[in-house]
């Protein structure tokens, strides 16, 4: 089975369903934000976000009431402060109540590796002592069977579907990306269905440092999105825009300026 | 002298705490900046770890992220995220963690998750990110923080990153934590450093210029301060213009 | 800490003690047969090897008396068949007997990989049904704690000193190595102390596609040794000696023509 | 026609066995020369995956070794060998395992460890590899051996990798195993198909030429046939030239 190539309009209508668990990742390089905006334009709703960084873009989605439930481990607009529509959803459920699950980076990335291993939890050293443990069930105590020390379980993500934005495909729908690259190798693997949106798609992959190929048979769609991951960056394609997350900062803290936003940027 | 911003004082003085040639678990804000800067004056060879993965990064300016591309671009090394933490910061190879915080108390345990109820919380914070473990495994953790009584609180209202715990003897090793946990804050203020017996945060060292009753004024709780407290000098004018160049 | 930079000798004179646990590592590609020779020369004894893949290096260790232990998951002279100095060993206890702890090659990758990340075990699927599960202790069942599923635990390797070859280090020690690089990073990552023996030491570390690059600073020893990987092979450097493999097996299979080939080949 | 090695009649009846488009995990000796060659002829698009860690190599001859470096030089995606097993053969990515082995029962259970007593063995086999969890999680699997009543016995001496175990009814769903297992076994003699019922392997195929009674005679257990026994036409100039031009 090798990668669809398709639309990204396509794509989200055949992958992404209401009540779906998803993950779109991205480690401030590689964001893969206009497909975060074409699952709100196309009104999903009860989505479990997953992601270990959620920045604007779930900000975006958060506020757009496509959401129910947000798994995470730092949920802020970084270099600038909160994110507010992710706030005003825990602090006063606008426009709806936003269940939480957190975890660290740490237990964040192990229940990815869990995810693509096809193992039903993974074992770290971590969150004892913190007040982590009282509120997040999805943290657990295991005992070594050879020690008898005790040491930290987390859970699978249970992930439908995985979207990240890399730098190219070729014509048979094999991904590359190059640079920092987080854990997005790992939520394509640990998901049932997974989208890839590219800068473009070349007829060869010519091999880059410190890439990551994911083959196309384990891939469902591929879409071409030129500048898909503004405004953050692509390595070799353009630099992050600082500016404009330093201006979500006024938008996102009123309710009528984002809703404006989102017509407007989104909607439109 | 030149004037200077508290970030920058701050900044400048946590750079300072930096040992050439120990390996470094960098955050965003001041502790990149002041890491940054310990590499671009007196440490040379400090070796700068991200947790977006790049190990022995080099930028030439300060990077705008943790996951900036000058990083990976200028690193020895650029490892996935589950690797960077399974593989690097796990097993204790990393020597310093530099850490902000929103709260932290005498015992040195920081909140960066909420304030208020948990589950109707008056502020929601950012949450963890990369902080329990590196509080937990790096073999010492310096904490970046501007003193104020709302951030320099009697007892944190989540813990995030176990410091000290409630200041019992032998805290971090009953729970296993392996590092020594936070031994230095830094602040616009001053130094404050664990005192070994009471695992409590005292304070060591002022900045010049800096009186006692302002540190006491800015701490939540009944500050101590050291039988000797030292005065920092103040930020010289190369410490201050290779800061303001690395943000150029 | 940096690695020293330093000779073969020294090195292991100073890294490897007799009853070690000890992993020489390499997947067909880098192995580090010099090394290996090196450790017959100084007459270590009692080690405990740890390898994947033993091969004719591992053969002439245990040939030469330097082994107590192996601890493996493929013990063959690839493509050419049995390691005749590890069957005599086991099979006839010469030159005296050879314990042997079996798992298979996912169960010591994830062995590897445990001692890498700092835990004294890892989880996986394997064995099940097996008769290894009868004969190899260190392989233990462990619950999820989320679903209650049954699974595989195999622990940390305890690793005193891993030793590996690669194409280059600088001159700070930090190494880079590419093509197939099998468990060594984790080998390296895994051990108290480690020897990385090299083709070549430059001046400046230039990118090549699947590298891997190892800091200085978890680094103990770098000692150049060009070469050093033969009758293995080095991409980059030389290709792999098929014939010294085939040549092997004669040899191999007499004591009396392995005892001269140690004398006049590694001895000498 | 041509002459032929019974190695080679092995192998090219092998590579027809694999389908273009899947993925096929490879092992050392016939099951990577068929592989390689049913690329070569009739399956262009197959993926071969060496568990040492080359995805999607395209070797223009036969590997050496599973480490050869053509591997990684032709291959999509180059990963280290922990990542291969937990992150491509755990999960059941494979579509079809191709192994040999040492001994094989009729239950298809098979055998690289040890002829013998584990502890004094008569043979010291070279153990298991990756073929244990390849027969638990490859989609199906299929084994390449030559046929002899020292290799098919009737109850394998060290179940190295599980088949269908005493061959009850669901006894891979017991252990929890995700794949088929052994579906297939290519011999010099022919080709043995489990039957779905009784889980035991028999003889749906002989190569042209060869009789009943010779894969009765090299057998260790009572062999059934299948209703209809299919005749496997003989290779081909082509597949035989192509073979050799792969080993030159």
């Amino acid at each position: 089975m090798s990668a669809k190539i398709t639309t990204l309009r396509d794509a989200v209508a055949e992958l992404v369903h209401d009540g779906d668990t998803i993950a779109l990742e991205g480690f401030t390089h590689l964001i893969p934000v206009a497909a975060g905006h074409e699952i709100i334009r196309q009104g999903r709703r009860d989505l479990t976000l997953v992601r270990m960084t959620p920045d604007i873009v779930y900000d975006q989605l958060i506020g757009a009431g496509c959401a129910r439930k947000l798994v995470f481990s730092w949920g802020g607009n970084p270099g600038v402060g909160s994110l507010h529509r992710l706030r005003d959803a825990v602090e006063n459920g606008w426009p709806h109540p936003l269940e939480i699950e957190e975890h660290s980076h740490a237990g964040m990335a192990n229940r990815y590796a869990a995810s693509a291993a096809g193992l039903p939890f993974a074992v770290m050293r971590g969150y004892t002592g913190t007040d982590l443990v009282k509120h997040t069930p999805t943290i657990a105590r295991i005992t070594c069977p050879f020690t008898g020390e005790e040491l930290t379980a987390v859970p699978n993500l249970g992930l439908d579907v995985a979207i990240i934005h890399a730098q190219r495909a070729d014509r048979k729908g094999n991904v590359q990306m190059w640079g920092l690259t987080g854990v997005q190798k790992e939520a394509v693997l640990g998901a049932r269905r997974s989208l890839v949106t590219v800068e473009e798609i070349v007829d060869e992959l010519e091999p880059m440092p410190n890439q990551v190929v994911l083959p196309s048979w384990v891939v469902t769609a591929v879409a071409e999105v030129p500048g898909g991951a503004r405004p953050s960056y692509a390595q070799g394609y353009y630099d992050r825009d600082n500016d404009a997350y330093r201006a979500w900062d006024p938008i996102s803290r009123d309710r009528e300026a984002f809703t404006a936003w989102l017509k407007s940027e989104v909607l439109a | 002298m030149t004037d200077f911003a508290p970030d920058e004082l701050l900044t400048i003085a946590a750079a300072r705490e930096l040992t050439d040639g120990t390996t470094t678990f960098v955050g965003i804000g001041p502790p990149g900046a002041a890491a940054n800067l310990a590499q671009r004056t007196h440490a040379p060879n400090l070796v700068l770890v991200y947790e977006s993965g790049a190990i022995g990064a080099k930028p030439d300016r300060l990077p705008l992220s943790i996951g900036d591309g000058i990083l990976g671009e200028t690193a020895d090394a650029v490892v996935t995220v589950p690797e960077m933490f399974n593989y690097w910061v796990q097993p204790g190879r990393i020597d310093v963690g530099f850490l902000g915080a929103a709260q932290i108390d005498r015992y040195g345990n920081i909140n960066t998750t909420v304030i208020g109820d948990y589950a109707s919380p008056k502020v929601r914070l950012p949450g963890a990110g990369g902080a329990p473990e590196i509080a937990a495994n790096c073999g010492e953790v310096i904490v970046i923080l501007r003193q104020s009584k709302r951030a320099f609180v009697e007892r944190v209202e989540f813990v995030t990153s176990v410091g000290h715990g409630d200041g019992s003897p032998g805290y971090r090793e009953r729970l296993g934590l392996r590092g020594r946990g936070p031994v230095k804050i830094i602040t616009d203020l001053g130094k404050l450093e664990v005192d070994p017996e009471t695992r409590e945060f005292v304070m060591t060292a002022l900045h010049e210029g800096v009186t006692r009753e302002q540190a006491i004024e800015a701490t939540g709780w009944e500050l101590r301060f050291a039988d000797d407290v030292a005065t920092l000098p103040l930020p010289t004018a190369e410490e201050l213009e290779t800061l303001r160049s690395l943000k150029a």
